[in-house]
């Protein structure tokens, strides 16, 4: 039987709009970061149905120390944050 | 023996002398201040003020590569102060500034340079633009998805 | 409409805020801010200050040249400010500020860059050495006689 | 019968060696500059004997406005500087 992961999620910019504190996804264990934005994806349309999520494909998954390649896979609950194309300066 | 860094995120107003006395050292001759502002337009369009959205561990983990990078390109002596605002600003207000100091003004351009044109790129940090007609728009960005 | 200028010749202490406050512009959402100090040392002599001798009249004069060039090149808009002390500095002691202010970052760095660079080539200012044997020594420099 | 002109000639820098306020010069009118900085260098040898002048040939005379060009003639009493190559900022 496979093991379940929690990601809580923190979302930053236009992401904002659904809500202001994080998401939280229970996911199974070993589901890469790809996959993590389909659950997300399915997640948003929930909170916002009909939003418009185009953004998300140009959003990138990071821990506060680094962005998260597509195909990293995730073995341990933990805490993420979905980033828009940034803007700073 | 290397320099020295300051690396925030500012909830309260930035003082640009703060950074410039930071930087300053009897062994370097120049100093580049970049200072970011409000502008009261963009795009055309009148602004009232701007929010910025900051992940702040990531952001400040940004800053410290863009602090290495810097020495490893430009000398290890390099003092730095890097600081961008968090929360919003009216017109005029300052979002960013970095200082740079060296011994010789060459280093401290283009490492000024570099450091804001990273920032631009990599660091997450997004802009909301509030207009006059009372809407707001989260302006558009780079991808951090590519790199 | 063109923007503002600042150009002294100071024997007061330089004010890096002030030339900060005087290029802040709602239109403008960048300043770059160069900023040259007396070292604690050059060509491996250790240094006690510098006196600084200027022409102050043909100095304004080319601070004005260099205003007008650099808002030919970068845009009317540009707001400057140029300051060059006159008199003795210790270490540590501001001998120069130039701020730019533009709607967008790139003119700032340009012209700001540009600035600095004319000044060390064209403008008639000398420094005098100071050293901790007690001897003194005008700095070489460069001629104005091939222009 | 030609006419004089008078010239004083402010020092700068280097210069200041030889002393504090400005150089007078006699010298007839239409006078070019690389004449003046002949005249200057007579003039320097007699307030500080032996002294090594090899800089006044890389020193641009100049009024309050701009570098004077060697051929420039003069006619006029006038206040000039002499000015030894540069070091700025």
């Amino acid at each position: 039987m496979q093991t379940s992961i929690t990601l809580q999620i923190k979302l930053f910019g236009a992401f904002r709009q659904f809500q202001n504190g994080p998401v939280t996804l229970e996911v199974p264990s070993g589901i890469s970061v790809a996959e993590v934005k389909t659950a997300l994806w399915a997640k948003l349309q929930e909170i916002k149905p009909g939003a418009d999520l185009a953004l998300l494909h140009a959003s990138a998954l990071a821990n506060s120390s680094s962005v998260l390649e597509a195909n990293t896979r995730l073995t341990e609950s933990q805490s993420l944050a979905i980033l828009p194309p940034v803007c700073g300066g | 023996m290397s320099g020295k860094s300051f690396l925030n995120v500012a909830t309260e107003t930035i003082n640009p002398l703060a950074a410039v006395d930071f930087v300053a050292d009897d062994a370097h001759g120049a100093a580049d201040v970049f200072i970011g502002t409000v502008r009261n337009h963009n795009l055309g369009k009148p602004v009232l003020g701007v929010s910025y959205d900051v992940f702040d561990d990531l952001t400040l983990n940004v800053f410290q590569a863009l602090a290495d990078e810097s020495r490893a390109r430009w000398g290890e002596k390099l003092n730095l102060y890097i600081e961008h605002y968090k929360g919003r600003l009216d017109i005029g207000g300052v979002s960013i500034i970095i200082a740079v100091s060296s011994p010789h003004r060459d280093e401290t351009f283009q490492a000024c340079r570099y450091i804001i044109e990273e920032i631009k790129k990599r660091v997450p940090i997004w802009k909301q633009e509030h207009y006059v007609d009372g809407d707001s728009e989260w302006v558009q960005g780079t991808s951090l998805e590519s790199r």
